[in-house]
């Protein structure tokens, strides 16, 4: 089976393409064909999981052939399967399938349905391209190809200015990030000469890249991962990417795409252990954006928007924990996160789907008409607060233990108050929901509970959502999956877990008794704080920022560029040229008066026959150019043989 | 006699002169453009000349030549065109009518 | 037992032995047999066009519930002759104003490369003519002179209904030869040859021991090839209901309008031969050539190839009194959005499908 | 001398001349029409010559893609430009003279370097099928130049549907 890998990928790609080219004739629009592609390459990804598990292959494993030659260099195209790409082969098919099915019943109405389906198809196969690389530069063909889909899928209803202004947002930041992504790939050819993992790990093994060449390629790496998985500065296209339909945003920015930039640091983790300034900014960046967008979620309103910026705040603590060295779990809190977002997403679609709005406040005591949806949302919920048990509570306290352990204390501390704050938007959310009294009697009226193509989904995800993490805490199965060489794991005291555990049961408390009890308190406490709360609900005025920093001043350069060229250069250059012009001119025209004047005419007659001269040669008939500078040409040949031909 | 290289050059080079008499001497665009035509072809038969000639194990010489006459195709196609727009705006296809930028 | 290949070699080697026993020098005996092989062919496809004129009389009129041809010859057989030698003594007619040279080549510009594109074609074992190596490529260019000899008739009749029918006709030809060739890809893709023989001769034998290995049983590539190029063909041969160029209602009769006598016999000669070149390819490519199921050789391969030659033209009438003419516009959007994508898939799908049998 | 190699020079004289005529045709006749069907033929011509020098798949692809392709194109530029039966003008310019002078340099020029240079110069290989050698060659060595020309042709393309579009008349 194994040899057979590069199925898991082109099963999806030629779904995209048939339903692309036939799915108008194809049973549900083609969705069908998606969906049974899906969930192949995710039956074939389970059975080399049970392989693994029982032994019988051994990661990592790699398979190469051969591609194209430029010159000296041959390129490959080849499939590298260790265990990293082994759990998030089988979460993204598993996830997308569930999603795609889903879609069926969320799209159900939506026009260029057939059209949605190919695009999922075509995302779900660049991932799985993605995560299957044996190259930088497969690596690169499914991160790009995503990054059109995600356009695409976020404007899917490009009828609302909104949602394509989204896609346009989400593309050029985006590409931001991907062109230091793609300098680092001209750096890294440049010195190693291939795009191959294993050959430049083993390249890094004998240490042929010197520390500073590492930290350039490292950082510029980075660039993507910050683009792609929308961290600090770059982060601004996610929220955005919201006006996508929701299995869209499950699909695109819970499971996947952003995944695919903590996936490149785990690939590229190499270059940074050689550059230990580079793991700093990593983890710095990584432990800003988690607390940044935590407390940008506090103050949303849109459900879907609360869901944006936790994944973006999740996204940080993965980013964080390979910064820390945590490599294992960062890719372990990927795993988890990817299972209960993806659950989270869905059950907010479908909440939509019921009361056709996003925001929450015009929500209330769901649970009573929507009784799927509120536990699996529920169980969403738990996990990612990391509720004892949860798989999130595993992931988040190894990563909380990792920044501890390798004595980043301050990050730790900034860990524990976003767990705080994950703790209390949830809760937010979820009482403004699900429980309270129903603000809107009509909308609350009716709401009903969601096909069942949609329930099945959540209530599957909801499975791995609450026991993944039992099933891959121990180390035994991590050191499986995520081999790493070891980096200071240093035991860390067990009160470490306890205080993250404990904040996070704060925020579930403070957040719960102030949302169940008393929504006027609430609205005192926004009174009181008001200048935070502006700030948060106007999400720090990034945006604004970037406008003001970046938009505005291209404007104004130009403005300014064009008052220097009216009045710079106009006014001194051309109309003192003019000036000077006009001064010689007179002094000319003194000195013909008065001294030339006896030989004007000698100097007409000869002005007039040197213009007919000259204008002779403008005779403005191509093919007497062509003859003059063909001549040349033979001449300049001629002349070329005689001189300099001599061998 | 037996056929030797030189023979093929001086064929092209002849099928050259004539090319390029034609450029400078036709009065309509398309026969311009013919003429460019034939030049190309001379080209070519010295190409597959010297390949047949000087290198017969290899056929780097023809492979050149399917690049001219790829290249051959998009310059007829982008100029036909050309000769279109222009005999649409000014209904004649003469080079002498082509001189607004005469001096 | 009754393969012609060995006879005719032998005559052939007899023949030559015998002329240079008579003190004709090496290069003169060749020369004469390769005249006489030409003079074989040119015979062979002067012949054609007759019996397909006839057969497409009596296919018609059957079709139609009629007799068609019953009074020259037994069942009308020798009406095409009659007609011929009736087009023979026709005044010809060069129209005042024309350009003439151009009006005289035409006819023979359209049927000369005919006569050129039956050499690589494999009639049976040891009866390729020529076997060409780039035979399949050798034909779509050949046969794409005969588009020049459309736009001269056009050019040359000094009437503007004919240089429309001409400006129709070449741009139908143009557009149809794209995906007739695109489609051809997928079969060159399978076996690695340009050459017509070493096609028919890959796809001699059976899949479990039923089903011949035709091209055409290849599943999903091959029908696609197949009925685009089928297609393609009959759009190349301006056959109904692909008919625009000479569209009778529209054009008076397009670019032939001014033809006459023996000149438009030309014309008819060239279609009805490029009909019999299209089934002969197709049979070439797709439906295994002279692979036959007689056992022992009982019918001969040469039989075999003529035989499935006549079924797809047999296809060719059936068409015209199947299909009604579409209009110009359709007729290319059909061929530039329809056919050319198509066909362009097909050949990512043979991709795919080599790529992974390998 | 022996026969085998008088038929291709035979073959190869005949070829000369017919090319050289119609190659004449091309640049003096006063029909454009006319010329454009001898650049034809000269291009088939031409496609002759590549078979004779063993070119088998660049000869076919000479008369698919000039004879097939580009000559039909310029045949309907010439339909749509130009009257059937209107007297031909005059179709050489002012500086025809000094043109054929200037070409005859060249032509002259190119000949004595070539004769002294590559004079004596014979074929010794039978020739063979070259499409499968083209074919890797296209796809390995050339690969990198084979893309830039699809590149190209797409580009064509695109500006001759550029400046074939209609101003005049929207739809």
């Amino acid at each position: 089976m194994v040899e057979h890998a590069y199925l898991i990928p082109l099963l999806p790609f030629l779904a995209a393409i048939l339903i692309f080219f036939f799915g108008r004739w194809l049973p549900v629009k083609g969705a069908l064909i998606g969906i049974i592609a899906c969930l192949v390459s995710f039956g074939i990804s389970v059975d080399l999981l049970m392989q693994v598990m029982d032994g019988t292959l051994k990661l990592p494993m790699e398979m190469r052939y051969p591609w194209f030659d430029v010159g000296l260099f041959q390129f490959e195209w080849g499939v590298l399967l260790d265990g990293p790409a082994m759990v998030l082969l089988v979460a993204v098919s598993g996830i997308s399938s569930l999603i795609q099915i889903y879609s069926v019943g969320y799209m159900h109405d939506a026009p260029r349905f057939k059209r949605f389906f190919a695009y999922l198809s075509l995302f779900t196969s660049a991932m799985l391209a993605l995560v299957l690389a044996n190259n930088y530069l497969q690596f690169f063909i499914g991160w790009e190809i995503m990054g059109a889909c995600s356009y695409f899928l976020i404007s899917f209803e490009f009828e609302r200015d909104a949602a394509g202004a989204a896609g346009n947002k989400a593309f050029l930041t985006t590409r931001l990030g991907d062109l230091g992504f793609y300098a680092g790939l001209l750096t890294i050819f440049y010195v190693l000469g291939t795009f191959n993992f294993t050959q430049i790990a083993a390249h890094l093994h004998d240490g042929n890249v010197s520390p500073h060449m590492a930290m350039i390629i490292a950082l510029l790496l980075f660039c993507g991962t910050i683009g792609k998985s929308a961290q600090f500065p770059l982060h601004v296209w996610l929220p955005d990417a919201m006006e996508g339909p929701t299995p869209v945003s499950a699909l695109i920015h819970a499971a996947t795409m952003v995944a695919a930039g903590v996936f490149l640091v785990a690939r590229s983790y190499g270059f940074f252990l050689q550059a230990p300034q580079a793991l700093e900014v990593v983890a710095w960046v990584g432990g800003i954006t988690a607390i940044f967008a935590a407390t940008i979620a506090v103050a949303a309103d849109d459900v879907k928007k609360v869901l944006a910026y936790s994944t973006i705040s999740q996204l940080g603590y993965m980013i964080m924990g390979l910064g820390v060295g945590g490599y294992s779990a960062g890719l372990f809190h990927l795993t988890t996160h990817a299972a209960f977002k993806a659950l989270l997403f869905l059950g907010a679609g479908s909440i939509i789907h019921a009361v056709h709005t996003n925001d929450m406040w015009k929500m209330g005591s769901l649970s009573k008409q929507l009784p799927t949806t509120f536990w699996t949302f529920l169980m969403g919920t738990l996990a990612l607060v990391s509720f004892y048990g949860t798989s999130g509570y595993f992931s988040k306290e190894m990563i909380l233990g990792a920044a501890y352990g390798s004595h980043h204390y301050l990050l730790y501390v900034i860990g524990c108050a976003g767990a705080f704050l994950t703790s209390f938007y949830m809760t937010r959310a979820f009482s403004l929901v699900f429980l309270g009294e129903a603000r809107e009697r009509d909308r609350f009226a009716h709401a009903h509970e969601s096909p069942l193509t949609m329930t099945v989904p959540l209530i599957v995800l909801a499975v791995p959502s609450i026991f993944l993490g039992w099933f891959m805490h121990s180390p035994e199965t991590l050191a499986k999956f995520f081999p790493m060489e070891a980096l200071h794991e240093a035991a860390e005291p067990k009160w470490v877990g306890y205080v993250a555990l404990g904040s996070g049961f704060a925020g579930l408390l403070i957040g719960g008794a102030l949302y169940l009890r008393s929504l006027t308190l609430v609205e005192r406490l926004a009174q009181i704080f008001a200048p935070i709360h502006k700030l948060l609900k106007n999400k720090y005025y990034i945006d604004e920022i970037y406008w003001a920093l970046f938009v505005r001043p291209t404007g104004k350069l130009a403005q300014g560029l064009s008052w220097f060229d009216f009045n710079v250069v106009d006014r001194i250059f051309v109309d003192g040229f003019g000036w000077i012009a006009t001064l010689w001119s007179k002094i000319q025209s003194w000195i013909d008066d008065h001294v030339v004047d006896g030989f004007v005419d000698g100097t007409g007659w000869s002005a007039m026959n040197l213009g007919a001269l000259a204008r002779r040669v403008q005779t403005g008939f191509v093919q007497n150019y062509l003859l003059v500078i063909t001549m040349a040409l033979v001449a300049m040949l001629m002349a070329m043989e005689t001189f300099v031909g001599k061998h | 006699m037996t056929l030797s290289l030189h023979h093929f050059l001086m064929l092209s080079a002849i099928l050259f002169g004539i090319g390029i008499y034609g450029v400078l001497s036709r009065r309509n665009i398309l026969g311009i453009l013919m003429s460019i035509e034939l030049m190309f072809n001379a080209a070519n038969i010295n190409l597959i000349a010297f390949n047949h000639f000087l290198y017969p194990n290899q056929v780097w010489g023809q492979g050149f030549a399917i690049f001219v006459m790829t290249l051959a195709a998009a310059e007829a196609v982008v100029g036909l065109s050309l000769v279109l727009a222009i005999y649409r705006n000014i209904k004649s296809v003469y080079t002498e009518k082509l001189n607004i930028l005469h001096g | 037992m009754f393969e012609l290949g060995p006879i005719l070699s032998r005559a052939f080697q007899t023949l030559q032995s015998w002329v240079i026993a008579h003190g004709v020098p090496a290069l003169g005996a060749w020369i004469l047999a390769k005249s006489i092989q030409v003079g074989v062919v040119v015979l062979g496809v002067s012949l054609i066009p007759m019996v397909l004129v006839y057969a497409e009389r009596k296919v018609s009129a059957f079709m139609q519930a009629r007799l068609g041809p019953m009074n020259v010859g037994p069942y009308g057989i020798l009406q095409t002759l009659a007609d011929g030698i009736k087009l023979i003594f026709k005044e010809d007619v060069i129209p005042v104003g024309s350009d003439r040279i151009m009006h005289i080549m035409a006819p023979m510009v359209v049927v000369a490369p005919v006569f050129i594109c039956f050499a690589p074609l494999p009639f049976g074992k040891g009866l390729v003519p020529i076997d060409l190596d780039i035979g399949v490529l050798f034909i779509f260019a050949i046969s794409g002179v005969s588009t020049i000899g459309v736009l001269m008739a056009g050019w040359g009749s000094g009437n503007k209904f004919s240089m429309l029918g001409g400006l129709r006709g070449a741009a139908q030809l143009v557009s149809y030869e794209i995906p007739r060739v695109l489609s051809v890809v997928p079969v060159l893709m399978f076996y690695g040859t340009q050459s017509l023989n070493g096609i028919a001769l890959a796809q001699q034998g059976r899949w479990y021991g039923i089903i011949p290995k035709w091209f055409i049983f290849y599943p999903v590539i091959g029908q696609i090839a197949f009925l685009i190029f089928l297609i393609a063909s009959v759009a190349e041969t301006n056959r109904t209901p692909f008919d625009i160029p000479e569209a009778e209602s529209e054009l008076v009769a397009g670019f032939h309008t001014e033809f006459s006598g023996l000149k438009f016999a030309l014309f008819f000669l060239a279609e009805y031969a490029y009909v019999f070149v299209s089934s002969a390819m197709a049979v070439a490519l797709f439906l295994g050539g002279d692979d036959g199921f007689s056992a022992a050789g009982i019918i001969p391969s040469w039989l075999w190839f003529l035989g499935k030659t006549f079924v797809m033209v047999f296809l060719f009438l059936w068409f015209r009194w199947t299909f009604p003419r579409l209009r110009v516009d359709r007729l290319m959007q059909f061929c530039w959005q329809f056919l050319l994508p198509w066909s362009i898939a097909n050949i990512a799908f043979a991709g795919l499908a080599v790529l992974l049998i390998k | 001398m022996n026969l085998e190699q008088l038929l291709p020079t035979v073959v190869f004289a005949l070829m000369a001349g017919l090319l050289i005529a119609l190659a004449l045709v091309v640049v003096t006749s006063r029909s454009v029409f006319r010329s454009a069907i001898a650049l034809t033929g000269a291009l088939g011509v031409v496609a002759g010559l590549f078979a004779l020098m063993g070119a088998d798949f660049v000869a076919a692809g000479q008369l698919l893609i000039y004879v097939g392709g580009i000559m039909i194109i310029m045949l309907f530029v010439i339909m749509l430009s130009q009257r059937p039966m209107a007297k031909a003008d005059r179709q050489t310019n002012d500086q025809w003279l000094w043109g054929a002078l200037f070409a005859l340099a060249v032509t002259c020029g190119l000949i004595v370097q070539f004769r002294a240079v590559y004079r004596g110069i014979f074929s010794t290989t039978v020739s063979m099928p070259t499409t499968v050698s083209i074919g890797r060659l296209l796809l390995g060595d050339m690969v990198v130049p084979f893309e830039a020309v699809s590149l190209v042709l797409l580009a064509a393309l695109v500006g001759a549907v550029y400046f074939g579009l209609d101003y005049e008349k929207p739809q």
